[in-house]
């Protein structure tokens, strides 16, 4: 599967494990397997995230207490961790906030 | 619509003229909101602005939480409070300020922390919810009771330059467990006091939830059920997210859900309901 | 940070500490925002807000401006005011909310109709004006005024369900003249009298308003020059627009203007500076 | 030049002299000549304005007041009437508001 350039963007504090930079412009090397969100999240852990990885990710998945968008689409509606990432694609990863 | 009018007396026509006169609210809408109740579950950052405009609009009767009093540090952002009102607490100050704008409105003030043995109690009388709370265990508390009691969940939040609006628990949209199963590790929830806000921005999604609340009880409409409005103050910008429908798996709004009463949402959360001690030690 | 915070009173410093923790405002920015200035041209559904934010958030001065007197009308949007001030000029009665909320801001009521003998000599003794005004007429007046005294001007309106925001003359953005140098036909221009409005709409636009004049102030950064924000309250969203910049052949801020001081606008529009009276009769 | 489809949208009062609809699909045929934001204009006169076209186009275009925007961009940053209108693009006409 070729390379896919892709957004990928952080809010409601997530952005403070990303080095506080709310948009990242990335690209996935090309490889033999899919792209999926999934491995897009490993993919992050591994070569973006700065600091505590399990407060990014638990298991196999997003900690709680995130949600995950595609597009502007909750990420539930996209097939979750099996979804294909495609060119463009906007994924951005929302802290729920708590505060008033 | 002559016919209609006599919902509303000779003065509430004169008051509300601005809105009566549009179409797509009028009279009716005028009579509903009169009808109807709306509970505020925090009388701070959000829940001042929002009570403001509701009672503003002319809402039959506006419930007020809040088991605080309001501090200087306050004021930045909770509105409806004074120099003057230092150390009363906020839900007197809030309905003094409210009844000084519309004395027609029916202020209740509830001078309690929320919890299980009280919610219930409380919500019951009150057609929508609005949660502008600033923890994530009265969140789980304000959700269950919700659900349990079939009411509409206008859910604001806001910290440092962010706000997030959504409506759970309405026409099949989802409710705060369809999204979020499991509470988040406490360590990674930082309220206002220690993350700090900027005022205008609970300012902002207050407003919005009055907008919201005003929808559904004027005209039966949601803004925001399945949609998830995210304000970021540092850029000016909003985005409007396409949410999950209500989940059959959800333990409360399920199908066959395992949560049928109210719980011990500190313990389930690991976390306070107050927002002055983040963390409770649970061993 | 023990520098900066020299700037600040002990008590001042315990008021703002929620925005104080804030690393992108700080003590430096509570500093800018203390020894700035606003001026709100209007204290109705728009300048309401906007003035109680920029309080709230402790401005140095602000100036207020509007020459009419409070109505039970007003009040489903315009929350400075009450029932105990109806027939009040809304700036007193406004100044008088504002300094329960914060006694240390420096509050100024103009209670004039801002016109061309008047308005050069009230704005430049302000940082940022904020029009939060409702007809055509005052609205160039407020353009001109601030491109001839080199003010940013944040323009808010709104009308029904809908709002909208930019802020003219700031950093190479457009003015007010360089997206409409013709004034609109006076039949097409509604005021919230003649269309009404839903009252958390100009809500949610006038915080906006002080969030944007806050960013200016204390940041010096624009979240709103050469971008128009629209917002749909019957949809609950936002879109946001990029506007040109400043046209060189603009005729008050581009390259050779053929207005170089303020004029009969009344007489430019075709219409009144009043809410109250919609049409002049020019013939 | 071929058919087009596009969005075209109205508010702040604007979508009053378009039957009160805010957002309407549109069809432009098929024709010899381009098919232009100048030339948009003058189909909607004729094909969707329901009233008052001196409160819509003055002259040979859009009267003062009523913004013109393409895919959330001013039209005066893509060349005004001349810009040449593709499928999908997001026309709104929106008419500046006064009130406060
Ligand atoms: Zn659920
Ligand atoms: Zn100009």
């Amino acid at each position: 599967m070729g390379e896919r350039k892709i957004s990928v963007e952080f809010s409601g504090g997530a952005e403070l494990l990303f080095g506080n930079v709310k948009q990242h412009d990335v690209v996935l090397p090309a490889r033999e397997k899919r792209w999926n969100l999934g491995s897009l999240f490993f993919w992050l852990k591994d070569n973006l995230l700065h600091e505590r990885s399990d407060l990014f990710i638990q298991g196999n998945s997003i900690r709680p207490g995130i949600l995950v968008l595609v597009n502007d689409t909750d990420w539930e509606l996209l097939g979750q961790t099996e979804y294909e990432i495609n060119n463009d694609d906007r994924v951005v990863f929302i802290s729920t906030l708590h505060g008033g | 619509s002559e016919k209609k009018a006599e919902g509303l007396s000779r003065e509430e026509i004169a008051r509300y003229g601005r809105q009566l006169i549009l179409p797509e609210f009028g009279v009716e809408g005028q009579v509903s909101l009169k009808q109807s109740s709306a509970l505020v579950v925090g009388a701070g950052g959000l829940g001042c602005p929002a009570a403001l405009y509701l009672a503003a609009a002319g809402i039959g009767r506006l419930g007020l939480v809040d088991y605080d009093t309001v501090e200087l540090n306050n004021l930045h952002r909770q509105i409806l409070h004074s120099e003057g009102t230092v150390d009363v607490p906020k839900v007197l100050s809030a309905s003094a300020s409210l009844i000084r704008l519309n004395s027609q409105v029916e202020c209740i003030p509830y001078n309690v922390a929320l919890d299980s043995s009280n919610a219930l109690l409380i919500i019951e009388q009150y057609n929508v919810v609005l949660d502008a709370t600033d923890n994530v265990a009265t969140r789980y508390l304000l959700n269950d009771a919700c659900v349990l009691l079939g009411k509409p969940l206008v859910s604001g939040s806001a910290l440092r330059f962010e706000g997030q609006l959504t409506t759970y628990n309405y026409q099949g949209g989802p409710c705060y467990r369809c999204l979020f199963p499991k509470p988040p590790p406490p360590e990674t929830v930082t309220n206002c006091s220690d993350g700090g806000v900027l005022g205008a921005v609970p300012g902002v999604v207050g407003c919005l939830q009055a907008l919201e609340a005003i929808s559904l009880l004027a005209k039966k409409k949601s803004l925001y059920s399945q949609k998830l409005l995210l304000f970021d103050g540092a850029a000016g910008s909003f985005r409007l997210i396409n949410l999950r429908p209500r989940q059959k798996s959800c333990n409360v709004c399920g199908e066959s859900p395992s949560v049928t009463q109210l719980q011990d949402y500190e313990q389930f959360c690991g976390s306070s309901a107050s927002d002055k001690t983040k963390t409770i030690q649970l061993l």
